[in-house]
């Protein structure tokens, strides 16, 4: 479904990623891991298309999608929740999900939006508050029910389950399992490794801008490099 | 190579600078453009300290600029006061009154606090238009010679009226450069930055944000109060146009033109927006619109600012 | 070669550009009759926006850098002040385009100006006033330079005509709606006519709001607003009655033959509307006065001595230009009478000569 | 005397009741934690405290003094310091002038010193600078000390905040949620550094989500849940507490489970 | 009492014409937080293209027509040679952006056309309505009826549909807003559009009152800003009542205290609206917690 060949990106002259090549097939969780500074975010800022690519090819369901700006790729099927939230704090919850399906029209809109509620039962209770006045944690939720909003083919998480509370955490991680049953693809970003690795199918692992293993998730999980170095085990 | 700081290497160019060009002047008349880049240069210094290093926007410094002006112009007739003193009279109204307004709208944020100083500006011009009694009104009025030069010529220094003001204007800038770069590494230059990236972070490292804030504020209005008298004193005659609104403007853009992070980019920008148009003069009814898109162009492709911009290129470490 | 630094643009525009042009025109036509004393006159015309530092700055360079014999230009108060100190510093001759007196009074060895001084305007006006029995007057004024400085010089002369201004209000150059003050005016006590000293939009909008207000006092333009434009823009219904103090330039068909001006007038106003499909003003007709002073003077002087040019400057007699005739002496450095200026009154959209 | 004293803190925004009635304390050196679920008021707690928002009720006492709704800077001359869940960065200086500005109230003096670059001024600036530098090595920045803030990676950003604050040497540290970002080995680093500061003395009031951390590291844990307090208590007894679980852990293991 | 309310005519007639240029202001504020002060040339086109075209015999409905539908399309031209470019560049640097831009079509302007002053004729006549001893233009009231529309529709758009949402979104969080699918450069093209349209607009409606030239911009510009800031700067009713105020402020002070000083009473007004309430009248508070 998603192919990465030979990745690279760079922020001015400091390139990050140096030649990333990766897989997401149909209906697959993937997830990757990393340190801080990895390159994790970089790597999904380019497949949203944020983040310009100086070499290497990103192909979506066959289709090469160099020169398809950002705002086209969601209509495509490509969606990612960012890091670090990005929701539309001067505009309401109920806004910012209506603008998560901002290529949909409302008959088909108010059924999602029942839908993220009640996933996330608060959101219906802050519907018209201001989504800057929400807590750390109800605007990733937030970010996560408005991404989901877009009813991407396959989505990219960045870090979903930062800042919730355990509980919910819980319940993060099995909105996603949930989503593979939907037949949705996604690519997940975490460094609650061990979460991830448990719902994933395949994982890799980043390292300074470069993937450095790669594997089935629960071999991941079982390998003792992997437990010492990120999941603290 | 022994490391030069970024300070001492700015100071050195400028100084360089004004000491070395004028042996390819062709005329006295460059004299007289380059003291009015100097002089421009010294206001646009104030504007870095303000709006590069704080990051607050005034749309309304031409009224400090108009009150060093028309302190040179009527300290000396009505207070008797020597014109070198006028301009230490007119820079500390100015920073008493920048002390003054600048309290209950250094408050206000972005295009609040623009608005807000583009009032205060707005009504000193008017003050200086409309109390024609005392001012002038718009013909302008004299101001008395700082009778500096005579002085240097009793000392056996002969220098052209131009030429005068041309070194004088060069130092007074040095001196103005060298403090808002002492300024720029000091701990209170880092504050100033700090507040610009975050402002509930500088508060919560220990920053009196609204006494810092207004001390940039008073700070800048000494500079612009004494670009203003030395404008006064050059000309020997001044108009409320020095505290007109397009004058504020024209700080501003300067600033960020040339570079408002830094004081050698912003000097460099008030040199460009000297000379321009007396480089367009050959173009004539061109020259706004050449003007106009001078400044979309390099926004657009130098958007940091010309001086940072061009060095970075030369470095070869940008974008 | 001479100089000129004008106001092309900026808030005067309206006086630096008739200017200019009236420059770039005459120059021109000079050359192509063989210059003066076979000499071709080389123009170097600056554009000061209306900023006094700048036209100091361009007086500058004119003298130093473009070294010209004389300087033309000045298109407000404030620039000639700035262009002056610079000219009588080099010591060359100078003639300002600008109103006020202060200019040249006191007299200063290189100074001289073309226009009547904005103090003959009031006169003019309130002599007209005297004549119609109005002893009591409200005054709108710009607060733009021209408007201010009038409004000054009027206030000033009043007293010597018997009249007293009741009623004393301003309008900012960029104004909109003058209605309020004007309001203020009709319903100040007793006041028998109104006066509106300045330029540029603000007279027609006052001439337009005065006929809303269904004002039926007289109403009193200044010279500022002496052209065609100004009948277009109030609408020739609101126009209607207005009178000012004009030039003969307003009403060259209307000289009668003989007047010593008409050739003058007709001829620039024939070339100037020809060359810019604009009609002529009053301002332009300063610049083209300026110029012909200036050549007048340097062919009598047979030289380009900045000195000798002052002079002969100095010695001219009954030099009729658009303005008025010029007449200077050491000491009168304005060459002009108050007979210069020339009531004039709006009638079914034209411009008419009172009496 | 107790260091630092929440008593009674509550504030409403239109009509909700963020924090309602909260009051607990902390002595030196000691680890407090805050935890409860998303939106029970933690942040909105440690906005009252530090003097953000104004408390519509109750008191904050710091050193015996009171302290409620101060400025921040006037709190920080006290010794309060913190870091931010929405982080704070100053983006457009470099990693290390971030640090340094920590230590601004050690640094400032008058402005005409720096104005004029006196020995002083510069001297302050050189102590500051070298604190810093020693910071950052904690926090394992020092290799970024040169590079724009804003250019850092999200995880790099939490731990130059964490520098930041430390910086202050504040007598109390309040920090909301310093290992969100960071993955389990670098939380554990984190954590290092939280009980190290701690060992030195200096008070630490915690938020965080991160159940593995909070157990092994909190001496004492507060519950909020609606504003309200829940539970307090040892972290034993905090993670039995079946409201707890209810609200917030999910499970008894919730610390298992969040990996 | 007629003088009162030939005051308030003043008032509202000026008032009318700074909240039409403020509501210009508030789209292209609203799609990136940037205050246009190019929008004041805005103004100026319309007048003079109106005029430009009138002159050379198009019947007036048309000649404003072509105004609006060519000052628009200059809009959508800035946008995409100078503020498309510079995506990214901080937001100081787009405002002189926008200040070269004003600079440019002022320029251009006194080429294009000329230095002298204009007006075309009222749409509905010169004769004045008499109201209660006090009279007001019939142009005024084309001029108030044209806010007024401008401001419903403005409100309606940012209120009511999806696209004024995807304009507010784009300015909140860019990167978010594309994420989303919103084409961020489609927005800012329409902003630029509508905001120049609006501006044409003001011009065309308020010539034959406040008269035209190529310099006016910077007048219009000055006014507009004043009164969009003193309502709240991007909400279409902070813009409407922020004109109305001014024009008000001014008119009365100049009838019962000083003309002279009438805009200093508007700029007092101003910081003592913003001393208290820091947002104008109606602005909103940003919602970034930390
Ligand atoms: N805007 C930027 N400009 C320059 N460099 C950047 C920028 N953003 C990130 N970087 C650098 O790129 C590298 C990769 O950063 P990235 O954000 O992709 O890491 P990450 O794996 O997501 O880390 P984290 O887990 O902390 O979020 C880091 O070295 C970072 O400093
Ligand atoms: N400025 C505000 N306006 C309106 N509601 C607010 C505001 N600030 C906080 N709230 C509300 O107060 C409640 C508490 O928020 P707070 O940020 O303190 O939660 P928290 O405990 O820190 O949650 P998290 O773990 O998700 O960060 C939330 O429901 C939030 O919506
Ligand atoms: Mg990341
Ligand atoms: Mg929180």
């Amino acid at each position: 479904m998603l192919t990465v060949e030979g990745l690279r990106s760079r922020y001015g002259r400091i390139e990050v990623l140096h030649g990333i090549d990766l897989h997401v097939d149909s209906g697959e969780i993937v997830t990757v891991v990393g340190a801080n500074g990895a390159g994790k975010t970089t790597l999904l800022r380019c497949l949203s298309g944020v983040q310009p690519v100086s070499a290497g090819q990103i192909t979506f369901r066959g289709e090469p999608l160099s020169g398809v700006p950002a705002h086209r790729r969601p209509a495509r099927g490509l969606t990612q929740s960012p890091e670090g939230r990005q929701i539309f704090t001067n505009l309401t919850v109920e806004e910012n999900l209506r603008l998560g399906a901002f290529l949909y029209s409302d008959d088909r809109v108010e059924k999602d939006m029942q839908d993220a509620f009640a996933m996330f039962p608060i959101l219906r209770e802050k519907r018209n508050l201001a989504a800057g006045g929400l807590s750390g944690g109800q605007q990733q939720m937030l970010a996560m029910a408005r991404a989901l909003m877009g009813r991407p083919s396959c989505l990219l998480l960045d870090e979903p389950s930062m800042g919730l509370a355990p509980i919910i955490v819980q319940q993060i991680f099995d909105v996603v399992s949930g989503l593979k049953a939907l037949g949705v693809t996604v690519l997940l970003v975490e460094q609650n490794a061990f979460g991830a690795l448990t719902i994933a199918d395949r994982g890799y692992v980043m390292e300074t801008g470069r993937i450095i293993m790669q594997g089935p998730a629960a071999e991941l999980i079982a390998d003792p490099r992997i437990r010492e170095a990120y999941l603290g085990i | 190579m022994p490391k030069l700081s970024a300070k001492s290497a700015t100071l050195l160019v400028l100084a360089a600078l004004i000491a070395v060009t004028p042996f390819f002047f062709p005329s006295g008349y460059y004299y007289r453009v380059g003291a009015l880049i100097f002089v421009n240069g010294l206001a646009v210094t104030g504007i870095v300290i303000l709006t590069g290093y704080a990051g607050q926007i005034s749309l309304g410094h031409a009224g400090f600029a108009g009150i060093g002006g028309y302190a040179c112009a009527l300290a000396p007739t009505h207070l008797g006061l020597h014109p070198s003193l006028a301009v230490v009279l007119g820079a500390a109204i100015s920073a008493v009154l920048a002390w003054l307004v600048g309290r209950p709208i250094l408050r206000l944020k972005g295009y609040y606090l623009a608005v807000a100083t583009l009032g205060f500006g707005i009504l000193v011009a008017m003050v200086l238009n409309n109390e024609r009694a005392l001012t002038g009104g718009p013909d302008g009025i004299a101001v008395p010679d700082l009778g500096l030069r005579g002085l240097l010529k009793d000392w056996g220094l002969e220098l052209t009226n131009g030429q005068f003001w041309y070194f004088f204007c060069g130092l007074v800038l040095l001196a103005g450069a060298w403090i808002a770069l002492n300024l720029h590494q000091s701990p209170t230059g880092r504050a100033l930055r700090a507040l610009h990236g975050s402002e509930i972070a500088a508060r919560t490292v220990g920053v009196d944000v609204a006494r810092l804030k207004l001390q940039a504020f008073v700070i800048s209005a000494v500079y612009a109060s004494v670009a203003g008298s030395l404008v006064a004193l050059q000309n020997k005659f001044i108009t409320p146009d020095v505290a007109g609104f397009m004058h504020s403007i024209e700080m501003v853009t300067m600033a960020v033109l040339g570079g408002a992070g830094s004081v050698l980019g912003a000097i460099f920008g008030a040199g460009v927006l000297t000379l321009l148009p007396q480089a367009l003069t050959v173009l004539a009814e061109y020259e706004q619109l050449v003007l106009g898109l001078v400044m979309m162009l390099v926004m657009i492709f130098l958007r940091d600012g010309l001086l940072p911009s061009i060095l970075r290129k030369l470095r070869g470490t940008g974008e | 070669r001479i100089g000129a630094s004008v106001s092309a643009t900026g808030p005067a525009a309206f006086l630096g550009d008739p200017e200019a042009k009236t420059l770039e025109m005459l120059v021109e036509d000079l050359n192509a009759k063989g210059g003066i004393n076979g000499e071709e006159v080389a123009l170097v015309l600056y554009d000061d926006g209306g900023d006094a530092n700048k036209a100091r700055t361009f007086a500058t360079r004119l003298i130093e850098d473009d070294e010209v014999q004389a300087i033309i230009g000045g298109s407000t108060t404030g620039t000639s002040m700035a262009i002056l100190s610079v000219a009588e510093d080099a010591e060359i001759p100078f003639i300002s385009l600008a109103g006020a007196i202060d200019i040249i009074d006191p007299v200063k060895p290189y100074t001289f100006k073309t226009p009547h001084t904005d103090r003959m305007a009031c006169q003019k006006i309130f002599e007209d006033m005297q004549k119609r029995g109005i002893a009591k007057i409200g005054m709108i004024s710009g607060t733009d330079g021209f408007g201010a400085s009038m409004q000054a010089q009027c206030k000033e002369v009043a007293g010597d005509y018997g009249i007293e201004i009741a009623a004393d209000e301003t309008y900012d150059p960029k104004d909109a709606d003058m209605t309020a003050q004007l309001t203020k005016i009709k319903n100040a006590e007793g006041v028998q006519a109104v006066l509106n000293p300045g330029f540029g939009q603000g007279p027609s909008i006052v001439t337009r709001n005065y006929k809303q207000l269904a004002i039926d006092l007289p109403l009193y333009q200044s010279h500022g607003v002496a052209s065609d434009g100004f009948i277009e823009l109030a609408g020739k219904d609101a126009a209607e009655g207005v009178r000012l103090p004009g030039t003969a330039l307003l009403v060259a068909e209307l000289l009668p033959e003989g007047d010593a001006q008409k050739p003058v007038v007709t001829a620039y106003k024939a070339a100037f509307e020809e060359r810019t499909k604009t009609p002529v003003g009053t301002f332009g007709g300063y610049a083209h006065d300026a110029f012909l002073i200036l050549t007048d003077a340097i062919t009598r002087a047979g030289s380009t001595e900045p000195e000798a040019i002052r002079d002969a400057i100095e010695a001219t007699k009954g030099l009729a230009g658009t303005t008025g005739v010029y007449a200077f002496t050491p000491e009168d450095h304005l060459g002009l009478d108050l007979s210069a200026f020339r009531m004039l009154e709006i009638k079914g959209g034209e411009w008419t000569l009172v009496e | 005397m107790t260091l630092l004293s929440v008593e009674g803190l509550g504030i409403t925004f239109g009509g909700l009741k963020a924090v309602n009635d909260v009051s607990f304390k902390v002595e030196p050196g000691e680890i407090v934690s805050v935890i409860g679920p998303n939106g029970a008021g933690k942040t909105t707690l440690f906005n009252m405290i530090s003097g953000i928002y104004q408390p519509g009720a109750g008191r904050v006492v710091l050193k015996g003094e009171d302290v409620t709704g101060m400025r921040p800077d006037l709190l920080a001359r006290r010794g309060m310091s913190r870091t931010f869940q929405n982080l704070q960065i100053f983006q457009a200086m470099t990693v290390l002038e971030n640090a340094i500005s920590g230590f601004h109230l050690r640094e400032k003096g008058p402005v005409l010193a720096d104005l004029l670059n006196l020995p002083a001024s510069r001297r302050r600036s050189r102590e500051a600078r070298e604190g810093a530098l020693a910071l950052l090595a904690r926090v394992g920045l020092d290799r970024a000390a040169d590079r724009e803030a804003g250019n850092l990676s999200y995880g790099s950003l939490k731990r130059l905040e964490i520098a930041r604050a430390l910086a202050m040497n504040p007598a109390v540290l309040l920090l909301d949620e310093p290992a969100a970002g960071c993955n389990a080995v670098e939380t554990e680093e984190i954590d290092h550094l939280i009980a190290e500061v701690a060992a030195s003395g200096t008070a630490i009031l915690l938020v965080e989500h991160d159940m593995k951390m909070v157990m092994r590291i909190s001496n004492h844990i507060v519950v909020l849940d609606h504003g309200e307090k829940i539970a307090e208590g040892a972290p034993a007894e905090v993670s039995r507490n079946p409201a707890v679980i209810a609200a917030y852990l999910g499970t008894e293991e919730g610390a298992d489970a969040d990996g | 009492m007629s003088e009162f309310l030939q005051f308030l005519f003043s008032g509202v007639t000026v008032g009318a014409v700074y909240a039409l240029v403020a509501l210009g202001f508030t789209i292209i504020y609203n799609a990136s937080d940037v205050v246009n002060f190019a929008q004041g040339e805005f103004v100026m086109l319309g007048g003079m293209i109106t005029w430009f075209a009138h002159a050379a015999g198009l019947p007036l409905p048309l000649a404003a027509l072509i105004a609006i539908v060519a000052t628009a399309a200059l809009g959508v031209a800035i946008n995409k040679l100078a503020i498309e470019p510079a995506r990214g560049a901080p937001v100081v640097s787009l405002i002189i952006i926008t200040i070269g831009a004003s600079v440019f079509l002022q320029g251009a302007a006194q080429l294009v056309f000329d230095k002298q002053i204009h007006s075309f004729p009222a749409f509905s006549g010169d004769r004045p309505l008499r109201i209660g001893g006090a009279t007001i233009q019939p142009q005024s009231l084309w001029v108030i009826g044209g806010a007024l529309v401008v401001f419903a529709g403005l409100w309606l758009f940012f209120t009511r549909t999806l696209l004024g949402r995807a304009v507010l979104a784009t300015s909140n969080n860019r990167l978010a807003a594309q994420l989303v699918g919103i084409n961020t450069n489609f927005v800012m093209t329409l902003s630029f559009a509508l905001s120049a349209g609006i501006g044409a607009l003001a011009g065309v409606l308020a010539t034959p009152i406040t008269l035209t030239a190529y310099n006016v911009g910077i007048g219009f510009a000055l006014k507009g800003f004043a009164g969009a800031m003193l309502g709240g700067m991007g909400n279409p009713k902070g813009a409407l009542a922020g004109g109305f105020l001014i024009g008000l402020i001014e008119a009365l002070t100049a009838g019962y205290l000083s003309s002279t000083y009438k805009e200093a009473a508007a700029f007092v007004v101003i910081l003592l609206v913003l001393f208290f309430m820091p947002q104008g009248l109606f602005g909103r508070k940003s919602t970034e917690r930390v």
